[in-house]
């Protein structure tokens, strides 16, 4: 076999159909018309892929809730002496097979961020671990960038492969899966047959050409020692994010965004510990119990976003960029705020005022 | 550069010397994006915009703001581009001394509506590449790489447009262009409200339910309404008093908004903008479009239209009875 | 926290219905409680000890009663809970008698109910704060509103005191109702005899400072520390000045003036003192009638006045006095009995009521106290007395009984017989209410000494035959229609609550039934006070009541007074707003609907406005913390987090 | 938090009532000094005021499941605090108007005022309440998923 598989558009759906009895399957759907909302959700029979059409919110929730418990307790009283308690811990995983489906490479790229601070080092997110252990991506060689994608700039591209298990090539009349990882090739042979010697030379050609192409015109990779040269210069952020509303929306809709919140919920004598998502956009996410906030405005807190994405987060990850160059973040902006313009002007100026 | 940039321009050059600062709008990162934007010096001037992809009501930058911007030693104005539904939001904020009047310099903008990027991209051939978005009378011209479309303005601008009722600036120091026909009266039934209310109860629960089960609560409809005063201390996100859970269910989701509605109860000025922002699509503003219409029927009050009334929660008439 | 709950039987008024030890079971189980145990009386002395005990040998932090109605033993639980050492607001009641036990007969839903009501107790509680009161100085000065013999009787007791006493009459006498009565049951006292004294202390008094023909305008303030605005009205005489000769009331040549003192029964001049005996004797002008204020020109009183006293252009003023404490004996009103047009009140002259009757027997009164009817000045021989007009009639919205009229009708009938030996007197009663001292015994006299007609059932008809009035009614003894042919009919009115009793009321900020009569703490228990601390009521005010328990009721609230006046300071309730000033905006929403004016803005040095509470001021409504958008301002003991945990813990 | 949309079993009904500690709440007491029987449904929180509700209150309670929700205080003129209810009226009143638009029973929520004198009329209150909201059924809650809405069209 050759670990490639031809789907013609009508018959994704059965191929859906098939794959959801193994395992979570998620594809970017149509969640609103009204608003043309499109997200990813669990595919149900019936539910059709939107392949054409970029999904608003990334698959990030997928292997990272927005909502995550991570343990169930209770008080216990001791009925000799009720002023003592006992805890029952209880430790939740939600982690069956996972696929997901039609994500586009810097969706899929996305994870490379969580995996270098959730997998690497000492200490490893055994939650988002075995999420990630029991989920395959197949993932679209991308056709269709906008004015906001900037895949490309960050070290990437529309037909990048990086964590993903299988490529789904759109050629005429449907698609040729291509199995990239074991995993990923014992699941495409087990679910269709071989593509025609034609259909698989198609595929090559759409990945190459895809491969060629170049999504956003600057490299915007190499910026951060331009950030902490730039770091105390308020007049610059001033400047960048007065219109700023601070309502973070950029780091919701980020793929690479992994921030996140541990509360307690309890009631009564029992509850729940929680992962949530934060934001560093927010004003209560540094504050601290005294009052001190070391980040009181916008523009510290949007100095802290881009300083992490462009400079701090590659000083220490060997040079990566925790940017996909998804673009979201600037789609989504109310206040139309360029993240690829902010990150050139630390450089543009600092090499105009040296 | 069309007429109504240009004019604006004009006047700000004018008068820029008596003023501190100009909030105005910028071209965004594409065709069919505008930035706000603070105009600080005489050179910034010529990069001012106003047309119909002025969206954003920049009197939320007022309030909020009035802290970060340098308190002006002179005395001088800060100049505020509005449109009609802008303006009603300045005169709440007025209303409730969050902006003093003689701090302002009102720059009034008739409009004609704000386009909705949304219903643009379904418009046109190819959405991802749009070059030149222009309002020519009546019709709308969207150039794309494949060519160009024209299309009726109605069917590219945004709901809360569709129904403007005060389309010129309620309060201004200077009205740039010519005044608008409203295309709503004033006392007009509010027509999405109405399409909601023709549902049966069971499907407005399953409506709203539908829609707000998107919600992500990125509480950026908080942060863009210019009327969502308590920002940083907003009880959606202290947990003293805790209102709202960390639970991302539809009972905390439903619970968020009703509080976001029922604490703009009399006070909304229907500029849209929470609804614009939402990155999920809800139809944000609706929910409150319908408390004003209660608030109209039964107390005859409309916010942002008179800086002297009380917002009518919080005052009473011992009179009123059958309420 | 060390939550310890107390579950009362209360006998079996709770445990009738509710299983008290299922209850406490299940307390075991809530959070923080380390302790919970029924108990047959908790409010008892042994009761109190047990929470005491139990504070001490579990070291309990707070404690939960579930028993009656917080309005009834919080305050007695709270100071159980200090004396064992811990805040009296660590405390919380939860009430399974009223609210639960005494209203289904369902012991299992009860009992489900009542652990309900607990959890909730429990979930507030466990947010509570340790609270402390402040000390606020008492302004130890009592006004006395309204000018009858219970406020008389309240002010010559403060007085007597030592306290100061600032009294408001709206008439232009004091003396009220009583100074009208020709006598008093059942002793036949002659009314002013006993009264006139008291009236004339009240002047004579240094430390009573009167505003008769005066009104409460406004009240502002709270106990201890009252502002009472009062509307002097003009009388058109300087009072100062006036000596009370009477002169100008002789040369007035407005006579037609309406008489209020002698209910309409002959008239009175346009410039009149009410009556001989009226404190203060002081001429006033009744602007209706007279020539000059009416008609432009006269001027006669101001140039007969020896004293030059007129003041035509006198206004309307407005005083404030600064009070402590206030009693409240406004008085009452009589029904009007046109409202029964069967009876012809009003159309038919001599179809009268029993004040007017009381007048008309009354040495001072219209006809010098000679017996005459009023349409003919004859002497009437046959007398009919009807009772309950206006009193116990659904059907006019008066269905309480008035208390007084059984026995006024039997002095006023013992009075017509002494004047007129051969009359004929006839009392058409529904029931007979005599229960004070002497009472029925005054009753059985009229009847047997006096030879009284009491024939019980109700008139139906009164309507004139010649100069007589045929009265229609039945006597449900002998089961027959009666029918008699009199010369004068008297109608017993009824007492309702004074005009402008409502109004009043709202100024004060207490609340009154349905009839108007103002609410006492409690029915039984604290009879002259009102929920509005320092506000005591006396008299009729309160409820129909005659004239010993009135001079009663304005001893005891004197008394109130004097007790709430015997410390410099008072504690004030410590449940009050408060301001987290990290998380105010400073948006002022708060400071705009506080009723009370006690929240006001202040700056802080970085220039952000926050809203502040004035903790003495403050009323502890928590219309602010409703207000609040963000909540940054919370009404202590009843905090969003505590109302939104009683509601959780309901759904859990 | 428990799931609310299996929650239509049958199970206890359960009314809040936040009933002002001055009239209501006295008159709640006074019916039960009389004795007046009353349905054992209602669970009253004691406020000092009616002016103390803020309508999130209300919504708060109808979302986590209550399947009614009871307000009583002071008459209007009538108000311990002089005015609490004045405010305390409208508020309510546009709640009860906006409730329905949200999906909302609005019959789930009744306000209404009774003094500390009518213990009668209270029982008659929570009686008619109780029946109410007895003919209603348990409140559903809200359905924690949606997998078909209607949809709605303004353009």
């Amino acid at each position: 076999m050759s670990g490639k598989i031809f789907v013609a558009h009508d018959a994704l759906s059965g191929l859906l159909d098939d794959l959801s009895k193994k395992f979570k399957v998620w594809i970017p759907q149509m969640m609103d018309q009204a608003s043309g909302h499109i997200a990813f959700g669990v595919y149900a029979p019936g539910k059709k892929p939107e392949l054409t059409r970029r999904s608003r919110l990334s698959p990030k929730k997928i292997l990272f809730p927005s909502m995550d418990t991570l343990f169930k307790f209770t008080y216990v009283k001791d009925p000799k002496d009720p002023v003592r308690y006992t805890i029952d811990l209880k430790e939740s995983f939600d982690n069956g097979p996972t696929l997901v489906f039609g994500a586009r490479p810097c969706d899929t790229r996305g994870f490379q961020t969580f995996d270098q601070v959730f997998l690497k080092g000492q200490y490893k997110d055994v939650y988002y671990e075995r999420r990630r252990q029991n989920t395959l991506f197949a993932t679209l060689v991308c056709q269709d960038s906008d004015t906001a994608c900037f895949c490309s700039s960050v070290g990437s591209g529309p037909a990048d492969m990086t964590g993903s298990d299988m490529a789904v090539i759109p050629i005429e009349g449907g698609y040729v899966i291509e199995g990239l990882t074991d995993a990923g090739r014992k699941l495409v042979e087990t679910s269709g047959s071989a593509p025609s010697p034609e259909q698989a030379a198609a595929a090559e050609q759409m990945k190459r050409n895809t491969a060629a192409l170049k999504i956003g015109e600057d490299d915007l990779t190499g910026y951060a020692d331009d950030l902490t040269r730039r770091f105390t210069d308020m007049d610059f952020w001033r400047e960048q994010v007065s219109p700023c509303i601070t309502c973070g929306v950029c780091t919701w809709v980020c793929p690479t965004c992994y921030c996140f919140s541990i509360t307690d919920e309890a009631s009564g004598m029992s509850g729940e510990r929680m992962r949530s998502w934060d934001s560093c956009m927010f004003y209560l996410y540094t504050l601290e119990a005294r009052g001190h906030n070391p980040r009181p405005t916008k523009m510290e807190r949007y100095r802290n976003r881009v300083g992490h994405k462009f400079s701090y987060f590659p000083k220490k990850y060997d040079g990566m960029v925790s940017c996909c160059g998804c673009g979201r973040c600037i789609r989504t902006c109310p206040v139309s705020i360029d993240i690829r313009k902010v990150v050139k002007e630390l450089k543009e100026t600092a090499d105009d005022r040296a | 550069m069309d007429d109504k940039t240009n004019a604006l321009r004009e006047h700000v050059k004018g008068i820029f010397s008596n003023l501190e600062l100009v909030l105005g709008w910028e071209p965004g990162y594409d065709p069919l994006h505008t930035r706000p934007f603070y105009v600080r010096t005489e050179s910034d001037i010529d990069r001012l915009t106003a047309n119909c992809l002025s969206f954003q009501n920049l009197t939320r930058y007022l309030a909020k703001s009035m802290n970060a911007v340098d308190p002006a030693a002179d005395g001088r104005k800060i100049g505020v581009c509005v449109k009609g539904c802008d303006s009603r939001s300045l005169v709440a904020l007025i209303q409730e001394k969050f902006v003093s009047r003689d701090r302002v310099y009102v720059i009034g903008l008739p409009c004609r509506g704000t386009l909705d990027a949304r219903r643009i991209r379904a418009l046109v051939p190819d959405p991802a590449r749009i070059r030149s978005v222009n309002a020519e009378g009546d019709e709308l011209v969207v150039e794309t790489d494949r060519g160009i479309s024209r299309f009726a303005l109605d069917r590219a601008i945004a709901r809360k447009c569709l129904q403007c009722r005060y389309p010129n600036p309620v309060i201004h120091d200077v009205l740039i262009g010519d005044p608008v026909t409203p295309r709503l009266k004033i006392d007009a039934e509010n027509p999405s409200v109405a399409a909601v209310e023709a549902l049966s109860l069971e499907d407005r629960l399953l409506f709203w339910e539908n829609q707000l089960d998107r919600c992500i609560r990125c509480f950026a409809c908080r942060n863009a309404c210019p009327l969502c005063v308590c920002q940083n201390h907003c009880i959606m996100e202290t947990r003293m008093p805790k209102w709202i859970t960390q639970y991302r269910n539809m009972n905390e989701k439903f619970m968020f908004h009703m509080i976001h509605a029922l604490h703009l109860a009399g006070r909304c000025t229907e500029c849209g903008e929470c609804e614009r922002v939402c990155p999920v699509g809800i139809p944000v503003a609706l929910i409150k479009e319908k408390i004003n219409a209660i608030i109209y029927e039964m107390l005859d009050y409309e916010s942002g239209i008179d800086p002297e009334a009380v917002p009518p929660l919080l005052t009473f008439s011992p009179k009123e009875t059958g309420i | 926290m060390r939550i310890g709950v107390f579950i009362c039987q209360c006998g079996t008024n709770i445990a009738g219905t509710v299983d008290t030890r299922a209850v406490a079971k299940k307390a075991m189980e809530f959070p923080d409680v380390v302790f919970a145990v029924d108990y047959m009386y908790t409010c008892s002395e042994p009761g109190q000890k047990e929470i005491q005990d139990a504070i001490s040998s579990h070291r309990l932090q707070g404690v939960v009663v579930a028993a009656c109605s917080p309005r009834m033993h919080e305050p007695t639980f709270r100071r159980a809970v200090k004396k064992a050492g811990i805040n009296p607001y660590m405390f919380e009641q939860a009430n399974i008698r009223e609210h639960c036990s005494w209203i289904g007969t369902d012991r299992e839903a009860n009992t489900r109910k009542a652990i309900d009501m607990v959890r909730m107790s429990v979930e507030k509680l466990r947010r509570n704060q340790a609270l402390f009161s402040t000390q606020v100085a008492v302004n130890k000065r009592v006004l006395v509103i309204g000018g009858g013999v219970a406020g008389i009787q309240a002010a010559l007791d403060c007085s007597d005191g030592g306290l100061e006493v600032v009294m408001v009459e709206r008439e232009p006498s004091i003396g009220g109702k009583m100074a009208k009565l020709d006598k008093t049951f059942p002793t036949i006292d002659c009314s002013s005899c006993i009264l006139g004294p008291k009236m004339v202390d009240v002047a004579q008094k240094e430390n009573i400072r009167l505003y008769a023909y005066s009104e409460v305008e406004a009240i502002s303030g709270y106990i201890g520390n009252f502002k009472v605005d009062i509307r002097k009205k003009a009388t058109y005489v300087d009072w100062n000045a006036c000596t009370g000769c009477g002169e100008c009331t002789q040369k007035c040549p407005s006579k037609k003036a309406f008489d209020h003192f002698n209910e309409g029964l002959g008239a009175t001049t346009a410039i009149n003192i009410p009556f001989p005996q009226a404190i203060p004797k002081k001429a006033r002008i009744d602007s209706d009638y007279c020539r000059y204020l009416t008609g432009g020109k006269c001027r006669v009183c101001e140039k007969i006045c020896p004293v030059k006293a007129i003041r035509f252009d006198m206004k309307d003023e407005i005083v404030t006095e600064e009070v402590g404490a206030i009693i409240v004996a406004s008085g009452y009103d009589l029904f009007d009995a046109r409202v029964y047009g069967e009876y012809g009140g009003g159309r038919y002259p001599d179809v009268i009521s029993a004040m007017q009757y009381e007048r008309i027997l009354s040495a001072s009164g219209p006809y010098g106290g000679h017996i005459r009817r009023p349409s003919d000045g004859r002497e009437p021989k046959e007398i009919v007395f009807i009772s309950c007009v206006g009193s116990r009639d659904i059907s006019v919205d008066r269905p309480y009984c008035s208390g007084i009229c059984c026995m006024y009708i039997a002095k006023q009938a013992i009075m017509t017989r002494d004047h007129i030996p051969d009359s004929n007197c006839y009392v058409s009663y529904m029931d007979i209410r005599a229960p004070g001292k002497g009472y029925d015994e005054f009753i059985r006299r009229a009847q047997e000494e006096y030879g009284v007609k009491y024939i019980r059932g109700r008139v139906g008809r009164i309507y004139p035959r010649g100069d007589r009035l045929v009265v229609q009614g039945a006597d449900t003894l002998l089961g027959v229609q009666v029918e008699i042919e009199a010369d004068l009919v008297v109608l017993a009115t009824g007492v309702e609550c004074s005009a402008g009793a409502r109004p009043l009321a709202e100024k004060l900020r207490i609340s009154y039934d349905q009839h108007g009569f103002y609410m006492e703490s409690h029915p039984k228990l604290r009879p002259v006070e009102t929920n509005t601390a320092g506000v005591f009521l006396a008299g009729v005010c309160q409820g129909p009541k005659d004239i010993p328990a009135s001079v009663g009721q304005g001893s005891a609230a004197a008394s109130k007074v004097q007790a709430l006046f015997s410390r410099d300071t008072i504690e004030t309730d410590p449940q009050v707003a408060h301001v987290n000033e990290n998380m105010c905006i400073g948006c002022g929403k708060c400071e705009q609907v506080c009723p009370f004016g006690a929240i006001r803005m202040k700056t802080l040095r970085d220039g952000s406005r926050k809203s502040e509470v004035l903790e003495t001021v403050c009323q502890g409504c928590g219309l602010c913390n409703a207000t609040c958008p963000n909540k940054a301002i919370q009404l202590r003991h009843s905090t969003d987090d505590q109302i939104l945990a009683e509601i959780n813990t309901l759904f859990d | 938090m428990s799931s609310k949309s299996d929650a239509k079993q049958e199970r206890e009904i359960k009314i809040v009532g936040f009933l002002c500690n001055w009239c209501s709440y006295g008159g709640a007491d006074t019916a039960g000094v009389c004795r007046f029987r009353q349905p054992t449904d209602l669970r009253i929180i004691r406020i000092p005021c009616t002016g103390r509700i803020d309508p999130l209150m209300i919504v708060k309670s109808l979302i986590q499941g209550a399947d009614g929700v009871l307000v009583s205080g002071c008459h209007p003129n009538d108000c311990h605090y002089a005015v609490g209810n004045f405010y305390a009226r409208r508020r309510m009143e546009v709640l009860k108007r906006f409730l329905p638009y949200m999906g909302f029973q609005s019959d789930r929520f009744r306000y209404t005022w009774v003094s500390a004198s009518e213990g009668q009329i209270w029982q008659q209150v929570v009686t008619d309440f109780s029946e109410t909201i007895h003919r209603l059924g348990p409140n559903p809650g809200l359905h924690q998923t949606v997998d078909s809405a209607p949809a709605v069209s303004w353009f």
